[in-house]
């Protein structure tokens, strides 16, 4: 459709901070990912953090019910979701107290009204009836409140649809508005709807009508005389989708699987915040994707182990207290020698911890966590696209180096999403799986299963292949054969090898090299999994303002790269920046005896490039 | 199995070849395990399955040293996770024969849930339970199935547990096929694993087996010529529920089974319990002929096959989802899925 | 318990108090597990036992939740070891009176294990099941107790597992009370609930809760006025199995339960199935009562006491155990623990 | 019994090792321990070493069927079972072949030349009847070849056995010879077999017999000259016993839980080398014990949470793969804040690896194998008399700072055994568990489960207690109440709080001091664990030749004693032995900067003290 446009200032932004907020049942999360869309599609660079409460549906109205979608849109190329916002959005009284705070002084609130009963402001914990919509507590900010909830009503007036449904579209509502307000076409928005509500033609339409509402009230409401504009970003040549990282998790095992001809099979147990990779998973069983939704992590990660055995691309997937039950079964993978992946998309901790929160404190048991000496190759993942990358790398490192594959992401990067610049298939690096050669006909030689190659890699047999019959298991195995050997020096001998075979791991990914900032200097930030946007961000303002930084990301983490040292040794100073009380710092610090400095956040929320950004200037200045 | 197909290069074993492996058996001499080993190799011989298309997966105990005997493929996994190894081998490789070797304690203890779970989804796999009533490799703890009461390493005073009824249980888990067989009867054995390797689903057969060491004579009264026809009964589909040499038979009295006695040569009562094998009412008061035998008109113990249902397995019904998957989207096209639905392009 | 004794100092509370906590509670609108806390609430108001006598122990999952809101003991755990929890404080604790709190995933997925065991050792706890056919707190995957074909966010073509029969799978791991309630029934699962606490032992209740958000009228047939009476069965002990509205009766063919018509008024028929819940053999058959509703001529889904037997619990058979152990060798002395048998001195 | 005496020339020694080794079926423990036995209750200071194959009975005859146990005893004290033995007393061909290598050049072999015949010989290996017996291959030892199994059969000639039963007592007559040999009177062995078999009176008369006939053998037989005797140790006055780790740790969690008045609640899972804990623990219910057989490590360790909750004090163990196993739950009793010791016997690994043998390679594991940011204090111990300090003491630190703590042992002293001056009970440090105050009378006042006491130690609120009804779980909290929090800055500051309380759990523990040798110099050896004894030994003997050599051996491995960084300063050089790749090491040089070296053995075997000298003395080359 065409969108009614009345002449009202135009006034141009080079990027914009958004953050919607309301009730979990507000249809928040739909809003901003929606326009978010919208954005991307425009040509603007996008970056994204949906921010929710543990429980489903937290009572209506209070703190612990708010859900946030924070999206940052730009004409510039962008790293992370922004540190403060420009435009709050909050569908009720308790989505503004606990955000405010993020909004930038001057900020914009769009506020509907109706969240701001006697009721909500109670709820919200506003004491005595004071409303900061009208109590002037808000006059450094732009306040724009509006009875979004009688205004779609009013909307769906002549629809049939019952008071609860009608509700539901106020996101609609907003989302159109919004629209307006950056000056984007209902276009995408509207196709969206048409798909989602294809067999509901009442709920298509009432939508439609509440988007458009939006839409028009801005236009005619005479309280608003300026809209913004966020011109395209001038982004690499290309084609573009968006993706969370999660997504890219999805994407990157089964691209891998398809390179390397083998079937993918996922073994998981539900949890946040990794579900939605067994989400994505299930829907792409056309790509001989098998998924498993086991009865606990354990059955999860063997049914893969099994799955490798049989030929196929084994991978899992959980958090925390799940990857805490594979441990074991890790221990058996790595034994066994047979590709494996193994992802933990991070939250907070310990236990139970904060579900839904972001955090890297699995550093230490992704390397650690085993018995005996068991080493695995352990990957981390940057941003969402980079989910895609490292995915894809954990699986070709798994099949051609026959070993299980550790790789970190964290709630963070797993549900935020960005703009991708996504690669053909063609140009993805090919991956050969080291298969047994089959026997020649009347070869009665025996199958030696652990007779290593040059990269100290073992032969891949697989049940079916004649002649090549052998046992495996977690005992401890003669060198060659794998018979059970109980010899001291084959034990020894064996644990060598094992763990040399996981060092030529590294010889086979790319040589290290800064991200940005300068090559050798005052500081290098290092840094590894999802604060990378911040650090990127505060590297580059640090920069620009004359500083000598560089900024090093790790990502892949264990084992470090040789020329790691030395990269390290061009800086005065090394500060390594964690959502975790110092897990790589004390590697590296073991690793290189370098009095590596640590900047710590443990607040289940990713850092802001301001946090980094003092934080390196604040140890600048003990470097003069 | 896109790859698998492409390197393997099977074809039929020639008949009669022997499915021992290289490496010298290493249990104790007079274990009951070597009896059922040797049951098996007969029969995959008789069948003559080429050899690298048959896989045994175990977990770990004394038992499940068994892969390292036979020239097939084999896993030696970890304690009670067989069951899951399983499910993710058989769902990509639906062409394999698979078999599991667990002991009371893996499958029963630390494997439970693994176990519940594979019957239910009915994976295709013959699952070999070695019950011994007693943990082997660790020296002599008592397992799940050991009677109360039951004097080991670790209760010197006796087992305060109830024991599992293993039968009843994976009927309570809706197993598609259960049976009861002993290391000291390897005809019966043999006979019991032909049908449950016939069977499409998950094939449960308890095996009692004897662990000289530590448990020696657990099963006696089953196994010995003297009191062995007065305590076992051996079940066949469409037969009357009749032992000790013809001279007992089993009625039900409403849904009591009943012992009456019989004479030898006389015409039955037409009142006897005849098995029916696909009754799944009477498979659940089946498995619950489970008596102490030292309490005298204790029920017999019954052997054979209990029960057979046919369901779907897992396996076919995940792959037939593959394929109707690859049907309707058609295969998946790698370039169409790194783009996902909506893009844009900057020039 | 030594120390518990010393520092422990309970009297009986007045009767009446609220046993509601100062949290707010946190589920969605509309969700079941507000009736079943309520339901719970009041028959601990009505037994007025002093608060800090009871412990309620939880796994993880939306029902999880629950001990958060009541002001007693408790313990909100992880996923599914909750059963585990409760035999180690049981067996420590025999004074107290504890409740366990778990859902269909995390007594029957994860903690699956864990449960049977339970079961089996009779701990005694009062378990409550909350059954929703769904993973609730993770945002709705399938469940072990969703119906095959089941379109959930994991199963987008439909679950291909066949579920868990809860109450089938609890009676063959030798459960000593089992019932099934619903969150929509509140009389009868109040008095569900009594029976029980009564009961000493481990008192398994499966209850159907609505999960409005994720899986909405899962048990609508069930609940619902219009079509309650002709899909559920309400058993009594000692009564015939007669549902929709006295027209329809339960008989046994054999093993096998039919459907017999009745003309309400009229005397029923003798051969009508008499529950009985110390018998159980018939309590296996019950549990198979377990049609898919949608199928025409379904038997009716039972609701009440299925069954109930008497079994000295693990924490009875230990404490004995501790105190003949002190009996006979008499009160460990520690000096001679260190001591031990065989000594020598350096002078 | 008086035994009967001929005059023979007798030697003394100063210390002796004798190695018994045989077939699974032997009954060579029982041998073994029973000399130790004898031995011990004579005064001498002794050391042992079983050590046995994975399999119950692997092949009779065969190597992998071979079981051995190592005994050292001496008139002076001892701190190893011995690098080499004196006398090899071997039941078979395989027994031999398997253990020469550790037999001293000019060594004694005692054959059962039984055991050497035709079948056995080449079960062994011996290939083309080679007879190691008697072809000369044996020359520079002093060989005895005895018919055992003849003369024990004709020693029990008149008694009623079959033969099967007969050469059962092989290893009583052995046991006699030696105690000939070794100028012990049987009493002591004769007291034993009537208490193993006061209920079969045949089989004691006919162990006896045999006992009797190995002594006489010796005494009479032309062949033996000579006997030898070890005089009693001079050892520090008081009462002695001998004692395993297992027995250790069992006797220390019993202690620790009477001291501090709480039942014992052991939850534990059957695993090697763990096992015999649980064994220990059964026997003594009357000391109020109570032990849970689980069904898993997880309901072990599960269960034992339940019961801490309960007012007891919960305890479980396991091994490596077990331990693997309940990472998760150690977090949420970490969350819990309540007292728990895990014990980790820690064996070969990775996966199963070998299970009967040692390793020290989960200390990684112990620190670092949770999700999570989850410290929990980790002891080690370094004997196995030490096993029980350590077990009481963790005991005592999980009561008194409300904490979950790991205790790391190993296969070698867990089944090893030396002499021990038990304590009195009464001389054991009190144990005082922080339990919350009851409730006065009509105090309202809400309870809060999570205000710390001046050590960051929460109250222990006890079901039961009047009045102190809370909730607890593995969710974050909020400071002093408990209650479920989200809240950003609450979690950072419960990571804090949590970490700190673990810390000062440091400044209840003995601070630092030497083992032995100088405590400044060119060269520290840094131990931890079973090393202890090998170190020790090593040190002394360096020190004694002249070498500037300090032994420093950490009981508390986490978190460090501050004054650790001081002490590793004092020297020039620090070598850090242990049975792994270098876990500890790496802790050492992320804390300190040092580039401290490792020394490590990978073998399922203990080091020798030989080997400690040599990899000390090459670095101490390396110093000048
Ligand atoms: C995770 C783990 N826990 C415990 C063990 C120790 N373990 C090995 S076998 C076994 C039980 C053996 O009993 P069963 O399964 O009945 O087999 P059997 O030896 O009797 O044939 C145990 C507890 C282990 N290997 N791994
Ligand atoms: C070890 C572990 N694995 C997975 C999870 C994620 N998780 C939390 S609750 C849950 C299942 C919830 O379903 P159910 O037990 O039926 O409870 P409901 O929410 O439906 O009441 C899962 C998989 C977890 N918290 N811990
Ligand atoms: S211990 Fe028992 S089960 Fe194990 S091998 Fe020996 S006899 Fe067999
Ligand atoms: S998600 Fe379902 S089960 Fe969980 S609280 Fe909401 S309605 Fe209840
Ligand atoms: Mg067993
Ligand atoms: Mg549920």
């Amino acid at each position: 459709m065409e969108t009614p446009t009345r002449t009202k200032t135009v006034e141009e932004r080079r990027n914009v901070v958004i953050l919607f907020a309301g009730d979990s049942g507000d249809g928040i999360q739909l809003t901003g990912s929606q326009f978010t869309d919208t954005n991307a599609l425009f040509g603007n660079d996008v970056s994204t953090f949906p921010n929710f409460p543990a429980e489903i549906r937290a009572p209506q109205g209070t703190m612990a019910g708010v859900s946030g979608y924070q999206l940052h849109f730009g004409s510039v190329e962008l790293f992370t979701p922004g540190d403060q916002c420009d435009v709050l959005v909050v569908m009720n009284s308790a989505a503004l107290r606990s955000n405010l705070a993020t909004l930038k002084p001057g900020g914009t609130i769009i506020a509907n009204s109706d969240g701001f009963d006697a009721k909500n402001l109670r709820l919200a914990g506003y004491i005595d009836n004071q409303d900061p919509l009208t109590d002037g507590s808000l006059a450094n900010y732009t306040v724009h409140a509006i009875d979004i909830t009688k205004m779609t009503r009013n909307a769906l007036a002549d629809t049939t649809l019952g008071m609860k449904e009608k509700d539901r579209s106020k996101n609609m509502f907003v989302l159109g508005f919004i629209n307006w307000m950056y000056s984007r076409s209902l276009a995408n928005s509207e196709k969206f709807l048409e798909g989602k509500f294809s067999r509901k033609p009442e709920l298509l339409d009432a939508n439609k009508k509440a988007l458009l509402a939006g839409y028009n009230y801005g236009d005619t409401s005479e309280t608003f005389t300026t809209r913004f504009e966020v011109k395209p970003a001038p982004m690499p040549k290309g084609t573009y989708r968006s993706i969370t990282g999660n997504q890219g998790i999805a994407i990157g095992l089964i691209a891998a699987a398809q390179k390397a001809g083998l079937d993918l099979f996922y073994g998981s147990y539900p949890i946040t915040p990794a579900s939605d990779i067994l989400h994505e998973l299930s829907k792409n069983k056309n790509f001989g994707v098998k998924t498993f939704q086991a009865e606990d992590e354990i059955a999860a990660i063997c049914s893969a182990i099994g799955a490798s055995y049989g030929g196929a691309l084994g991978a899992t997937a959980s958090s925390g207290p799940g990857i805490a039950l594979k441990g074991e079964a890790m221990g058996l993978a790595f034994m066994l020698e047979i590709p494996l992946v193994i992802v933990n998309v991070q939250r907070g901790g310990p236990s139970t911890g904060l579900p839904t929160k972001t955090e890297q404190a699995d550093l230490w048991q992704a390397i650690h966590g085993r018995n005996g000496e068991a080493p695995i190759p352990v990957l981390a993942a940057s941003s969402p696209t980079d989910c895609f990358e490292m995915a894809y790398e954990a699986a070709r490192i798994a099949i051609e180096h026959m070993t299980p594959v550790i790789l970190l992401s964290d709630g963070y990067i797993a549900n935020g999403a960005e703009s991708w610049r996504f690669p053909e298939a063609k140009d993805l690096k090919p991956i050969k799986a080291p298969f047994a050669k089959p026997r020649a006909h009347g070869d009665m030689e025996k199958f030696l299963p652990y007779l290593r190659d040059e990269n100290g890699v073992r032969p891949w047999a697989v049940p079916g292949m004649k002649g090549l019959q052998h046992r495996i298991g977690g005992i401890e195995k003669e060198d060659g054969t794998g018979n059970i050997s109980y010899d001291p020096l084959n034990h020894e001998k064996m644990v060598r090898l094992r763990a040399e075979k996981v060092r030529r791991v590294v010889e086979d990914v790319p040589p290290l090299d800064i991200s940005n900032g300068v090559d050798r200097g005052d500081l290098l930030i290092l840094g590894w999994g999802s604060t990378y946007g911040a650090i990127r961000t505060a590297v580059n303002e640090m920069c620009a303002e004359g500083n000598c930084v560089g900024h090093l990301h790790l990502r892949y983490l264990f084992p470090f790269r040789k020329e790691l040292g030395e990269i390290l040794s061009h800086y005065k100073r090394v500060l390594i920046p964690e959502m975790n009380s110092g897990q790589l710092r004390q590697l590296i610090r073991a690793e290189f005896l370098i009095d590596a400095q640590g900047l710590n956040k443990i607040q289940g929320m990713p850092f802001t490039s301001a946090e980094i950004k003092a934080g390196a200037m604040q140890m600048l200045k003990d470097v003069k | 199995m896109t790859t698998a197909n492409e390197v393997v290069n099977g074809s039929a074993a020639p008949a009669k070849v022997s499915y021992a492996s290289d490496q010298e058996v290493r249990w104790c001499p007079g274990c009951g395990d070597y009896s059922i080993l040797k049951q098996v190799e007969t029969i995959l011989k008789e069948q003559g399955k080429p050899k690298e298309e048959i896989v045994f997966i175990s977990g770990i105990g004394c038992s499940s040293r068994f892969p390292y005997y036979l020239d097939t493929y084999g896993m030696h996994s970890i304690h009670g996770r067989a069951p899951a190894i399983v499910s993710g081998l058989r769902t990509v490789r639906p062409d394999l024969s698979v078999w599991m070797i667990t002991g009371d304690g893996d499958s029963l203890s630390i494997g439970g849930n693994h176990l519940i779970h594979l019957l239910r989804r009915n994976v295709d796999v013959n699952v070999l339970l070695f019950n011994n009533e007693i943990y082997g490799l660790t020296k002599g703890q008592y397992s799940p199935t050991s009677p109360e009461g039951a004097v080991t390493r670790s209760t010197p005073m006796g087992s305060v547990d109830h024991p599992f009824n293993p039968l009843a249980l994976c009927k309570g888990a809706d197993a598609t096929f259960i049976a009861r067989a002993m290391d000291r009867d390897p005809k019966q054995l043999r006979e019991v694993l032909t049908k449950a390797d016939a069977h499409r689903g998950t094939s449960l057969i308890e095996i009692y087996q004897n662990c000289n060491v530590f448990n020696d004579g657990a099963f006696e009264v089953f196994t010995e010529k003297a009191t062995k026809p007065f305590h076992t009964l051996f079940v066949e589909h469409d037969q009357p529920l009749v032992y000790a040499n013809g001279t007992k038979g089993i009625k039900l009295d409403g849904m009591t089974p009943v012992i009456v006695d019989l004479t030898p040569g006389e015409a039955l009562p037409d009142d006897l319990w005849i098995h029916d094998q696909h009754d799944p009412f009477k498979a659940s008061i089946l498995v619950r002929l489970f008596d102490d035998q030292d309490h005298e008109d204790a029920m017999p113990r019954p052997f054979g096959v209990f029960f057979i249902s046919s369901r779907a397995t897992l396996e076919t019904k995940l792959n037939a989802q593959v394929a109707l998957a690859k049907e309707k989207k058609g295969v998946g096209d790698l370039d169409a899925l790194l783009s996902g639905e909506r893009t844009w392009t900057i020039a």
